[in-house]
């Protein structure tokens, strides 16, 4: 089955569009039209432009199920009256704040005020571009497209605490900081943790580690490595129990204290974008990507755009996980976090890398009954 | 502790006190502004009653009130002391040496009722804003509806 | 970073109210506090002094606004006395109801409260939920869900509807199952004794010395209650505990509210028991029947009844769901008391704010001022 | 209309009037203004013009049929109130955002930053001494923004109406565009508040 491409249909689309354009066209302009160039760099930018699209409306799909979510657990409905089960509730959201009057607090650092949401909101919404999310549904095949990610990932803080500085205000300033130093105490666990996953699948490239789990997930035997994964993407996104940096109760709103109207609604769109590719990440490391068992009966995964589905399921499964957590856990203290980020964290990282070294082993006695992947 | 024992015990030591009975306390000790300190003392180390209740004052025009609330956990009693001062002169020595929690206690006093309590560590409005000139408990303050008063606008 | 102020305040999550905590910190240490109060004064004191005793009952529900029925029977007992007055027996066991109820909303609210400090999202919502059942009952026989103006001197203003005791009692069940729900979630996670144990200490010697009282006071390992103290209404004649704890903080105070929570259902179930059995009036006889109007007639001096009182004094104290308050009233005749004394337990407890805050993080002033269980209406007044 | 009459006298530079009276008869050849100055001016103007072309194009096509009630329905759909507790009300504000009457529901969330909110519920009594802090929340608020005086103390100072440092109705600090009447006002009438005031954004022309 020739599994359909995102780039493969923009492609299509554009290459059709500009062969009929260069039927009708006059002598120099159909040849320009005709020119591969020129139709790869619009395909690039149609791909873009659905990818970016489609991982926005994803992730507004992401907030509106986080409010439900959490109004179920809490006993309460969460939006209701705007669209059906206030499905538009979010886009109502974004565009109220969109006619914001956009404003800079006297004191605030006009550059760096403006510009912080701005890359952060970007270096979010480049991940989508840089995770798979089926075959073929990425920018492409990069070798290194788990390094480029995660270092992407870890743009944020410098960002957050840009933000936090420029604006002038003690709350946003102890906010960044804390965000600051909690996002890079977390960073470490979080590398190791991949060091296991790479070591298990032996490549750094997210498509091949997906294709690895076609026989086994790696959260059984990485167990260890999932939890402090799940732990530190839990202290990336910022989100209860390690929401310190946006501690409503001591903070007011944290970093993003001073930011309002479309400033805001970056930070926030990002934030969730973050939290998107969070899950992303994990169901990608963890939880076998958009590959299903092999006991699911094949119509369940062979229709197409199937990979896509269970993706996004699993991403949601993943992501409902937090949303529980965050109904039903107190936040931690700032030091507490770092000790259990420097202490707990990396210890039981490394210990997890050291399990992944002995399952690779493993990997080569015949009880497993798996194909020994280790280099290729 | 009955009135009588209250009575005995402390008019020995301080001749100027009287107490009188109250209803459902130990008694009501009127005593002059001058033993202040000492009696509480008194009442705190002696008679055990450890616990600083509350703080007021009352405006009888030619003089204030000044009363104050002990309690005691082993007697699990309250006692109601209370002394005066002139209005022209409202000077009272401040609690706060014998018993810290009197310290925004004798704050509000001080801005309800206009009794300055001297040796106070931090006699700062409490309640009012910062600048306001007034005593609102005193007998003298007139409340008024709000149609008199004059509302500046600001201009935004 | 070097040591800055910052001010928490007047608008914060933190605050639960209306008042300022200037905090000076150097990084996340908390050096020194100024709590400013006074932005809710009301001036409820000075009004007081313009009013009729029954029209007072209006102010003192605002006073505590999570308390309002426990401020209306504090003032009510001091108004009593100096007016000499004796209410009649039921409606002695009806106020003790209503405290009791009143003091399981306010703990409820609390609980909403406390939780959202620490970062608890979900349980906020439980507690309100289960508030607003106690709220209900409130309803069925005051008329208001906060501001109850129910009682007068002399009595209740009217007696229990039928049926409220089936529902109360079953209010009560409910409650009592929520409870444990309450527990698992808080004390059974380990993020929260993480958070909370060995925060805010303040020791039985400070506690009095500072004049703190109420569950801070018994979370110090001191037993004191005025309900068992001192006793008032008809607590002399049900049985409860008196609920302490030994740790001194914010674990501590937890433990004591939800422990008082549950000594409240037992008391509100032997009240609603002697209620069922003994039917009565529930205000008294020999009040004037223009004192138990509602209001007074319109006009500053056009009054259809020149209202006098015998001179008197009154002084009561009641173990509010705060700590213990004490009103003291003059009536020096006419028909507005001459001065009316409140003191709030929440003014001394917070005033003792430096004690039991320096020292520790800035993220633990939620929690601390979350325990402490502030309501500005009484503080400012 | 006001940007109009903004734009036009940059055509006629305050230079060219002089010329004008000194020689009341300028040759036909010579422009009042240098002509290299004239196309600066209208490069310089281009922007404004554009901008003013587009919008009058929007405004009349458009805004009334489509930007406005658009922007109007993002509007009242997602007010944001400030998370701001005064006094008695505030426990009916907290009640309403309970598990019984879930303003969630209308897309009211609580925000405590005044910078993020569109609405400021003055819910309880305003004194004097906070008085200046309000204003500077509102103004803080970025537009557009609600203001809505909750209960009788806000509306006009409610059993303290007399006492010496309450503020007689919040009305004398900020514009108050909705007035909810109760001592407090049970959380339905907050509800209720809230969705006139939706009404009212419904019906808002600018």
């Amino acid at each position: 089955m020739a599994p359909l491409s995102l780039y493969g249909v923009a492609n299509t689309l554009v290459s059709t569009l500009l062969l009929h354009l260069a039927a009708v066209l006059p002598a120099p302009l159909s040849t320009l039209a005709s020119n591969s160039g020129l139709i790869t760099a619009l395909s690039v930018l149609l791909f873009g432009a659905i990818l970016l699209g489609a991982s926005l409306l994803n992730t507004i799909l992401l907030i509106w199920f986080e409010r439900k979510m959490l109004g179920r657990f809490m006993d309460r409905r969460g939006a209701m009256h705007v669209g059906y089960a206030g499905l538009l509730q979010n886009f109502a959201d974004g565009l109220k704040l969109f006619r914001k009057h956009t404003f800079k607090p006297r004191d605030a650092d006009g550059l760096g005020f403006f510009s912080a949401p701005t890359a952060y909101m970007v270096t979010s919404i480049v991940m989508f571009g840089i995770l798979p999310i089926s075959t073929g549904w990425n920018s492409g095949s990069l070798p290194l497209s788990l390094l480029l990610a995660l270092v992407v990932f870890s743009f944020a803080p410098l960002f957050i605490f840009l933000g936090a500085w420029s604006s002038a205000n003690k709350y946003s300033l102890i906010g960044g900081m804390r965000s600051a130093a909690q996002m890079i105490a977390y960073e470490v666990p979080i590398l190791l943790a991949v060091v296991a996953v790479i070591l298990l699948s032996g490549s750094f490239d997210l498509s091949t580690i997906v294709a690895e789990q076609r026989n086994y997930w790696f959260w059984g035997p990485l167990f260890l490595a999932l939890l402090v994964f799940v732990a530190g993407m839990l202290a990336e996104m910022e989100r209860i129990p390690f929401d310190l940096p946006e501690a409503e109760a001591e903070l007011v709103e944290g970093w993003n204290t001073e930011y309002g109207g479309m400033l805001f609604a970056f930070f926030m769109l990002a934030d969730y974008a973050r939290a998107l590719v969070g899950s992303y990440l994990i169901v990608l490391l963890f939880l076998g990507g958009w590959t299903m068992p092999g006991w699911v009966p094949a119509p369940l995964t062979n229709f197409p755009l199937a990979g896509i589905l269970w993706f996004q399921v699993k991403t949601y499964l993943v992501f409902g996980v937090f949303i529980w957590v965050r109904a039903s856990l107190p936040r931690v203290r700032t030091d507490q976090l770092l000790r259990v980020g420097w202490m707990r964290m990396i210890p039981l990282a490394l210990l997890s890398i050291v399990l992944a070294a002995l399952v690779v082993l493993a990997k080569c006695l015949p009880v497993f009954g798996c194909v020994p992947s280790v280099g290729g | 502790m009955e009135g009588e024992e209250l009575s005995r015990r402390l008019v020995g030591k301080f001749p100027a006190v009287v107490v009188e009975p109250f209803r459902e306390t130990a008694g009501r000790v009127r005593f002059p502004p001058e033993i202040l300190l000492d009696l509480f003392r008194e009442m705190r180390d002696g008679l055990g009653f450890d616990h600083l209740g509350q703080v007021g004052a009352i405006d009888w025009v030619e003089e204030r009130e000044v009363f104050y609330t002990l309690w005691s956990d082993r007697e699990k009693q309250y006692v109601f002391l209370s002394t005066r001062v002139p209005a022209s002169a409202p000077h009272l020595e401040s609690l706060t040496p014998v018993f810290s929690s009197a310290n925004w206690h004798e704050r509000e006093a001080w801005e309800l009722v206009g009794i300055e309590f001297d040796h106070h560590p931090d006699l700062r409005p409490l309640l009012t804003p910062t600048g306001y000139e007034f005593h609102p408990l005193l007998r003298s303050f007139q409340l008024h509806e709000p149609e008199g008063l004059e509302v500046k606008v600001r201009d935004v | 970073m070097s040591e800055m102020w910052i001010n928490m305040g007047p608008q914060h999550p933190m605050t639960h109210g209306l008042w300022n905590l200037r905090v000076k910190i150097d990084g996340e240490i908390v050096l020194d506090v100024d709590p400013e109060m006074g932005y809710l004064h009301r001036g409820i004191e000075k009004i007081s002094e313009d009013r009729h005793y029954n029209e007072i009952i209006t102010l003192m529900d605002r006073t505590c606004y999570v308390a309002g029925i426990a401020w209306e029977h504090l003032f009510i007992l001091a108004a009593e006395q100096a007016l000499h007055v004796e209410p009649p027996e039921r409606a002695l066991w009806i106020r003790m109801l209503s405290e009791e109820f009143q003091r399981v909303a306010s703990h409820l609210m609390w609980y909403a409260a406390f939780v959202q400090d620490i970062g608890l999202m979900s349980p906020f919502l439980y507690g309100m939920r289960d508030r607003d059942l106690v709220l209900d009952l409130f309803q069925s026989y005051t008329g208001g869900r906060l501001t109850y103006e129910y009682m007068r001197v002399g009595g209740v203003r009217n007696d229990l509807p039928p049926g409220f005791a089936e529902q109360a009692r079953k209010v009560c069940d409910w409650l009592l199952d929520r409870f444990v729900e309450y527990d698992r979630l808080c004390s059974g996670s380990d993020i929260f004794h993480r958070r909370c144990d060995d925060l805010g200490v303040v020791k039985a010697q400070d506690c009095i010395r500072l004049g703190i009282t109420g569950p801070m006071l018994r979370s110090a390992g001191v037993p004191r209650d005025l309900r068992k103290d001192r006793p008032y209404a008809a607590y002399d004649r049900v049985d409860f505990d008196v609920a302490t704890a030994e740790t001194a903080d914010v674990t501590g105070r937890y433990v004591v509210r939800m422990e008082e929570l549950r000594q409240s259902v037992r008391i509100i179930r032997q009240a609603l028991d002697w209620l069922d059995k003994n039917p009565g009036p529930v205000m008294a006889d020999n009040v004037p029947r223009w004192m138990g109007a509602p209001y007074a007639p319109v006009g500053r001096e056009g009054y259809l009844l020149k209202r006098e009182y015998p001179k008197g004094v009154g002084f009561s104290a009641i173990e509010e769901p705060h700590g213990e308050a004490l009103a003291y009233v003059v009536n020096e005749g006419g028909e507005h008391p001459y001065r009316v004394k409140l003191k709030s337990p929440v003014f001394v407890n917070l005033s003792a704010a430096r004690h039991y805050l320096v020292g520790y993080r800035v993220a633990d002033i939620p929690p601390i001022m979350g325990s402490v269980d502030i309501c500005v209406g009484e503080v400012d007044r | 209309m006001g940007r109009l009459s903004a734009a036009k006298p940059v055509l006629t530079t305050p230079a060219a009037a002089p010329t004008a009276e000194d020689s009341p008869l300028p040759m036909a050849t010579e422009p009042a203004v240098p002509f290299i100055e004239i196309e600066t001016l209208r490069a310089r103007e281009f922007l404004p013009a554009a901008k003013e072309a587009l919008g009058s194009l929007l405004s009349e096509q458009a805004q009334g049929k489509l930007i406005r009630p658009m922007f109007n329905w993002a509007g009242r759909n997602s007010l944001f109130p400030l998370h701001w507790g005064l006094a008695c009300c505030a426990i009916e504000f907290a009640a309403a955002f309970g598990a019984r009457w879930d303003a969630e529901r209308f897309g009211v969330v609580p925000r405590s930053s005044p910078r993020q909110c569109d609405l400021l519920i003055v819910n309880g009594t305003v004194t004097w001494k906070v008085a200046h802090k309000l204003i500077t929340l509102y103004e803080q608020m970025p537009e557009p923004k609600w203001v809505i005086a909750m209960g009788n103390c806000a509306t006009g100072g409610g059993p303290f109406r007399t006492a010496y440092s309450v503020v007689p109705g919040v009305d004398k600090l900020v514009p108050v565009d909705v007035y909810i009447a109760g001592c407090p006002p049970r959380p339905e009438a907050l509800l209720d508040g809230i969705l006139r005031l939706e009404q009212l954004i419904k019906e808002r022309k600018e």
